[in-house]
């Protein structure tokens, strides 16, 4: 029920989320988002199609967050859906990630 | 949450415990990931149907999928061939949620919230619960069952 | 639609009809109009996730909803307290759905399409169930149970 | 869970179905276009925004239709969707009512 399309621009890893990152998918997310990080280029992750989030979705951007610090490489969000905004916001989370507002400023700022 | 008041919980002449309130909608799932969007969808529509706002269904929703993914996870320990059974009930200006599952009883002093101080995933099911409803807790589950979490939310 | 073959039922050690397949979610709703969209929501979730296209999973959803109206209006003549049981089970490349009333057992033979050259409102829920469905018919209740009516839906 | 608009356009009452007419809410619906009917301007019934609708909701524009042929006034469908076409031709009833691909037709048709 999730979606993840991974894309290159401007030397970004940007990875489009669309649909439920629930208990079924979230593993699934868990997996890109590592490899992304890995890959050590900047990562934007674009939430504006994620129509719902769970805590186990929200547990696997805690991780890629994580390693991105390890490795000192940037992990962002970009445009979060009015959805997944509150999730992030229960945990506290909000002030926590890099969040951009758009796309433009996300790509922007990650580089 | 608050731990299970078993002595003041109503019960039928069976010595079942009784659910209050006029009953919207039942729904029951095997103890599977996949099945947890079934459960959102019926919840999302039972809460708009009672009059809750758009963030009020989000919060119920939320709520009730974290309930459901602990019982997957902790009360059946991930085995998919368990039942859940999502109960929905009107209380007067109130939904009242019951969570039942047929897994051994859960030592409920252990069911508590981490602090969020600390960055790491997980543990956040407990506190999206408390946050997302008015009152929850674990109270005396039907005959049969192991576990009833049991959960309302005001409609606004 | 086909009568009950009553006698090629299979039954469990109770004698209660046994539901053929692998359960996927069942769902209990009172006899009330607006209690269908309950019912829309979780069997398009149900029929979706058992990967039917968008066309299928539109045709399932409209002669499960057919089914249950004829359930409010017929079985339980309008009255709002009757209970409806929707029970969605896999059946290798097939979907079952059986819906359970508790109201008097119907005269399956007064259960038919009208003709539709006539041009006039109602009587097409029979034949909607017909056109959408691969299958359809009443079978063996539960035990407790008043009806039964089986349908069947290739996943495509 | 549905919602009637009736507004007035070129002497044409166009009704703007939106949601799900079923069971519950197609009482409703067949008041508003018998209503409109009874009030012997052409009707125009926009469907687009009809998420589902069931026998019960076929039944009520059926009802309008004839009505309508009684009294001689226009009544006829636009842009019915997906959905809802999928219905209409179950019944039959794709080459009964008037139905318009667009509401720029409907309104040129109708009066
Ligand atoms: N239904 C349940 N059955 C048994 N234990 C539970 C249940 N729900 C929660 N718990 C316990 O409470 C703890 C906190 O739960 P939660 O906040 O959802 O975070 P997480 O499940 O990620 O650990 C769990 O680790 C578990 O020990
Ligand atoms: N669940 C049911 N219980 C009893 N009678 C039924 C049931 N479903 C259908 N029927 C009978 O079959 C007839 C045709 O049903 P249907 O095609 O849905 O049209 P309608 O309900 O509009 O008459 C009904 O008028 C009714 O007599």
């Amino acid at each position: 029920m999730v979606n993840c399309e991974v894309r290159e621009q401007d030397g970004i890893a940007v990875v489009a989320l669309s649909g439920d990152v629930d208990l079924e998918s979230s593993p699934r997310v868990r997996d890109v988002l590592l490899d992304c990080v890995g890959a050590k280029r900047p990562v934007l992750v674009d939430m504006s199609r994620v129509t719902y989030i769970d805590s186990s979705g929200v547990a696997s951007l805690v991780e890629a967050h994580q390693s991105a610090r390890k490795t000192k490489t940037t992990f962002a969000l970009a445009q979060v859906s009015q959805s997944a905004m509150r999730v992030l916001e229960l945990a506290r989370l909000d002030k926590v990630f890099i969040i951009h507002s758009s796309l433009a400023d996300g790509l922007r700022n990650a580089g | 949450m608050a731990e299970a008041k078993k002595q003041t919980d109503k019960r039928g002449s069976s010595g079942r415990a009784r659910l209050d309130g006029k009953r919207i909608v039942q729904i029951r799932i095997d103890s599977r990931p996949e099945a947890l969007r079934l459960v959102r969808a019926v919840v999302g529509e039972a809460a708009d149907l009672c009059g809750c706002s758009e963030n009020c269904v989000r919060d119920i929703v939320i709520a009730v999928d974290e309930a459901c993914q602990n019982v997957i996870r902790h009360a059946y320990g991930g085995r998919p061939n368990g039942e859940i059974l999502v109960d929905i009930r009107r209380e007067g200006d109130r939904i009242a949620f019951n969570i039942i599952d047929f897994a051994d009883p859960v030592d409920v002093s252990k069911v508590k919230p981490r602090s969020l101080e600390e960055l790491r995933p997980g543990g956040l099911g407990i506190h999206f619960i408390s946050e997302c409803m008015d009152d929850a807790r674990f109270r005396t589950p039907p005959d049969g069952a192991g576990n009833r979490l049991w959960m309302v939310k005001r409609i606004e």
